[in-house]
């Protein structure tokens, strides 16, 4: 199973493995916003709390049909499937996997961003906490999603669809309580929530996830 | 250790393909699945790996004795051949010394260190089959084992499969070429299933609890065909 | 005599066939007089103005919208525990009908938000949680569209509605927190009189009697012809090997 | 070359194709958009040209790994590369494909995520004008950088990184001709700005795309 | 019409493989070329095709005349087995009629309507080579074309071979195993290029110019190993 964790991190930090394209698609992502918004200090400082949480979630997407699909093509998952390692354990350590090297790397580069948006100085503390927080549920959920479509040929963007709607609930109180903790204000239920969807979703997927694969693997 | 298929049923696609398959293999066995393009051979080798579920019948084996050996060889492109084999071994738990008796037995020590995306056709293949040697596994079923060997390399397979079924072994497999093994042939041609009964057994009376015998194929209850209109 | 029988194809198909034209009619005979008096014999309301007969068809839908997706969640359910394949078949029967319901919904609800609200849309808790359920629908049908084996497909597209279900319960949740907004509370519910005058009140039952009944014929209708696609199929099938 | 236009558009259309779902995916990046900003209508209405501008490349973006990718991994490029057909024309033709089954609806359906957005009145005509002029070049622009990257295995992330620079100055100018146009001021200079952009992409960016394939061919 | 292959080199990611190829072919006659995994006739075959550009040495043949068949088919998987066909007839310009001839050459009729992704894996490569006949090129180029063809199929390809070469076509063929067609093989050992030689040659004198003989492939800049310290 660590193998397998190992192996997924390698591979992403191969030549052309993607580690390093989800934060460059961040960092670019949120870069458009000015151009497209306009360049006005205030605006931005409003909106960054929602523009960083929707650049995340997009850049996370986008790495998503990476998880399956790759090893369905070249027929690995057939053999992880008939190997001892129990679909379960598959699932949940290419999440892990997932997450490692998309959601933290966020996290971290996630402050640098803000800068550029004008993020209020009180928010970074907050943009922290809610993005380590919220992004290992993106993974989950992410993965579950690319279980579903693993059979689709090129089913990026089925994925997508997908998958967004399913991310409304985290970034909804993601962003919440990150613009209630940037304004001083409470936040301790969306924080809650947040927690309480990312717990959730690490605790049952997997499962729903591995049945998904087993079905379309048949 | 033995492994007995009685009555077995299988389908693709949702289309009944194979039933009242029967054998049975025993240890230092080896079976060849023989029969035209599009009989079912990849069906019967899935359905046996436990890929999908077998729609009648029986397959008597131990759990996790099985090693499948699909037509994609499930190899990653940017790692080596070495990296390649390292991880089938952790998976299957087997040890370094495994690892190199793999590559000696397939002629791969000079390959170990390529990408695998840099190997001819022929390379990956025999690169796809050392990954058997690490599964520990008794059984190998194996999809076209030989496609893109040359002359030598199959010769090389033909004798690690002798030795795998001296250990006590089973090998089955599907090819269309001779190996020059010592094994009996099974031809798949005459379990075709016979695509008019399940239409025939959809239209007849008691079509309600599909409780008929039990090796046979559950009714697919969209074949009766009398009241499309 | 159990109801899993209805669950079998044939069954199913001789048994609907038998009351489809009856469900028809008793559709017809309440949708049409709903919506006539809705439209034709109830007053403008004074601050309203004629704008509040657009309620006969707007609630109505927003109703339907909500309960065919239930009803998908629970064939789905079904499909998953006991395998019959005709509640697979009404679930996925059920969605394009359930999405143009929420689609009506929604542009009913937008034509009335003009005159009421002064615009065309916002986002209130309410309004929102819909348009995510229309998200679900689209993904709901574009996944039984990608899968060509039917089983396979009406597996995962039931494992979607339910994880799916459980999600936009959480968002429905989430857009709480916002500041809450301009949409309309409960209008039929326990105490009418505080809510909708007692003359528009039962040309809005009828009308959502008759929805019901309109989503119940569809779905029907929908659903055998799914059986009769499936059967196609698996002739086709056999003709292939034959 | 009618023949491959045909063909795309019509595997566009088939199970798992992926006609209508860049659609979809411009429907729920624009629906993510006060998820995550909250639902206030007039910042709304204020970033709503930016952020339809942004949605609708991103969208595009998210389909262009379809473009030649299926192609090369099925053999089907290397026999058109073999084929009577010149390089040029079969670039031309999937960018042309990519527009009418991405950029086309993403036009038409524009105009109705406005009204989400609580664009203002004035804007509904500039959208519809800047999409139509702006649009193609982001079609052309991806094909360019799918036919960079058509060598790299699920090569998506590296693809976004590579084409979402290029798609900096008709985002620019698309979003500026229309928020000006939305304001009724003078919008002539980005408009044709905007509209140079796309012509001139049209002319050069296929041959040196069919260069690239080329090359990664080989 | 014939084809003339006059000291060619190529080579694989940048990797020099075979060097000094020589061989001609006249109208109607077969090439079989032979030769151990990785010796290099993939790498040839793409040469010949167009896809990269030969290190050194000539190729004369006439422009367009040549038709290559890859390790891949070219099917798309979720169009029936006729629509691939049709796309490749009017990307070739071929009627309906030639269409039909194909089908029926390669068995194909039963399976036209059938979606490709729903083949099996000898029914697909009966179409991916159906498109040969499409191309109306004189000249086939096809790497190991009977991968996964049963028995029965490779007689097929063999009498569609035949036909092609009595009609004033050439085939050269990459395989493993024997047609039974009459044709002259072709041995490729001996052209494997010498992983020495451009070392040595870069440590010689003369390496500026790299002017030696024309059919010589260029020096490597890189490969001159004694200024690595
Ligand atoms: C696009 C805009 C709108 C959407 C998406 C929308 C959606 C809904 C939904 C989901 C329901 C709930 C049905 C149920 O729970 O049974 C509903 C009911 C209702 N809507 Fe709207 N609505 C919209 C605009 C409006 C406007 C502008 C008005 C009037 C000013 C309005 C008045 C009502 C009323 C009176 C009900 C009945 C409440 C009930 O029975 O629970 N809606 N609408
Ligand atoms: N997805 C599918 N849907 C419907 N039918 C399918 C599907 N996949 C395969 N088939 C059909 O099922 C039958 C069995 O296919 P299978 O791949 O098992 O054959 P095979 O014996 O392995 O053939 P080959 O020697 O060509 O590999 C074939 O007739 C094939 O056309
Ligand atoms: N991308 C690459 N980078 C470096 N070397 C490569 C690459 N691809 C192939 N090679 C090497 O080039 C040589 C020729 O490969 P090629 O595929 O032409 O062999 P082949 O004769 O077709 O073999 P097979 O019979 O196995 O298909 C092999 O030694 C192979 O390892
Ligand atoms: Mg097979
Ligand atoms: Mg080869």
């Amino acid at each position: 199973m660590i193998a397998l964790l190992v192996r997924d991190i390698r591979l992403a930090m191969r030549a052309g493995g993607g580690f390093g394209l989800g934060l460059a698609f961040f960092l670019i992502a949120v870069m458009l916003v000015p151009f497209g918004v306009g360049p006005e200090g205030g605006l931005l400082g409003t909106i960054a709390p929602g523009i960083l949480w929707i650049a995340a979630l997009l850049a996370c997407l986008l790495s998503l049909d990476r998880i399956f699909t790759l090893d369905y093509e070249d027929g690995t998952l057939d053999l992880l499937a008939t190997s001892p390692l129990p679909m379960e354990g598959v699932v949940a350590m290419k999440a892990l996997a997932h997450w490692l090297t998309t959601g933290l790397p966020l996290t971290i580069a996630a402050p640098v961003l803000g800068l550029l948006l004008n993020l209020p100085e009180s928010a970074y503390y907050w943009l922290v906490v809610t993005f380590l927080l919220g992004t290992p549920a993106l993974s989950f959920i992410g993965t579950f999603g690319a279980a579903l479509t693993v059979g689709v040929k090129r089913g990026g963007l089925l994925l997508s669809l997908l998958v967004l709607p399913l991310y409304i609930p985290s970034l909804t109180f993601g962003a919440e309580a990150l613009r209630r903790g940037a304004e001083g204000m409470a936040n301790t239920v969306p924080l809650l929530m947040l927690a309480g969807i990312t717990l959730g979703t690490i605790a049952l997927l997997p499962f729903v996830a591995a049945q998904a694969i087993r079905i379309n693997l048949r | 250790m033995e492994l007995e298929v009685a009555d077995l049923a299988c389908a693709r696609g949702g289309v009944l393909v194979l039933e009242g398959v029967n054998f049975r293999l025993e240890a230092g066995e080896a079976l060849m699945l023989r029969g035209p393009n599009g009989i079912g051979k990849t069906t019967l080798l899935r359905t046996l790996a436990g890929l999908q579920p077998p729609l009648a019948g029986r397959i008597d084996m131990p759990d996790e004795a099985l090693a499948y050996g699909a037509h994609a060889d499930g190899l990653k492109s940017t790692l080596t051949a070495l990296e390649n084999l390292r991880f089938w071994a952790r998976v299957h738990g087997a040890g370094e010394g495994e690892i190199g008796r793999a590559l000696d037995e397939f002629n791969l020590a000079d390959l170990a260190e390529r990408p695998a995306h840099s190997l001819s056709a022929g390379q990956k293949r025999r690169l796809g089959l050392a990954r058997l040697l690490l599964t520990g596994r008794a059984i190998w079923a194996l999809d076209e084992p030989t496609v893109s060997l040359d002359v030598e390399s199959v010769r090389l397979f033909a004798r690690a499969v002798e030795r795998h079924l001296a250990r006590g072994g089973m090998a089955l497999m599907a090819t269309h070429i001779d190996l020059g093994l010592a094994a009996r042939a099974l031809d798949l041609t005459p379990f075709r299933a016979d695509p008019d009964r399940a239409g025939k057994a959809g239209a007849g009376k008691d079509s309600a609890g599909g409780a008929g015998k039990a090796a046979r194929p559950p009714e697919d209850p969209f074949s009766g065909a009398e009241d499309l209109a | 005599m159990s109801i899993w029988e209805y669950a079998n194809p044939k069954k199913f198909m001789e048994t609907t066939a038998r009351f489809m034209p009856w469900l028809v009619g008793l559709t017809a005979v309440t949708l049409i007089p709903g919506l006539a008096w809705g439209y034709f014999f109830t007053p403008e309301a004074e601050n309203f103005g004629s704008s509040v007969k657009i309620i006969y068809i707007h609630v109505p839908s927003a109703t339907i919208a909500i309960n065919a997706w239930i009803m998908m969640l629970v064939a789905s359910l079904i499909w998953l525990v006991r395998r019959h394949h005709v509640s697979a078949l009404a679930a996925k029967a059920a969605a394009p009908v359930g999405l143009t319901m929420t689609l009506i919904a929604l542009i009913t609800g937008a034509v009335w938000g003009q005159p009421m609200w002064g615009t065309w849309w916002a986002w209130d808790p309410r309004l929102t949680s819909f348009l995510v359920l229309f998200i679900f629908y689209l993904g709901y049908m574009a996944l039984w569209e990608a899968i060509e084996n039917p089983d396979t497909a009406a597996d995962l597209t039931a494992i979607l509605c339910i994880v799916g279900s459980v999600f936009a319960l959480l968002s429905r949740y989430a857009v709480m927190f916002w500041p809450q907004g301009l949409h309309q509370g409960a209008s039929l519910s326990m105490d009418r009189a505080e809510h909708v005058a007692d003359v528009y009140y039962w040309p809005l039952v009828l009308s959502l009697i008759g929805f019901g009944l309109l989503f119940l014929t569809l779905v029907l209708y929908r659903t055998r012809t799914e059986v009769r696609a499936r059967r196609l199929k698996a002739l086709e099938a056999r003709e292939r090997m034959a």
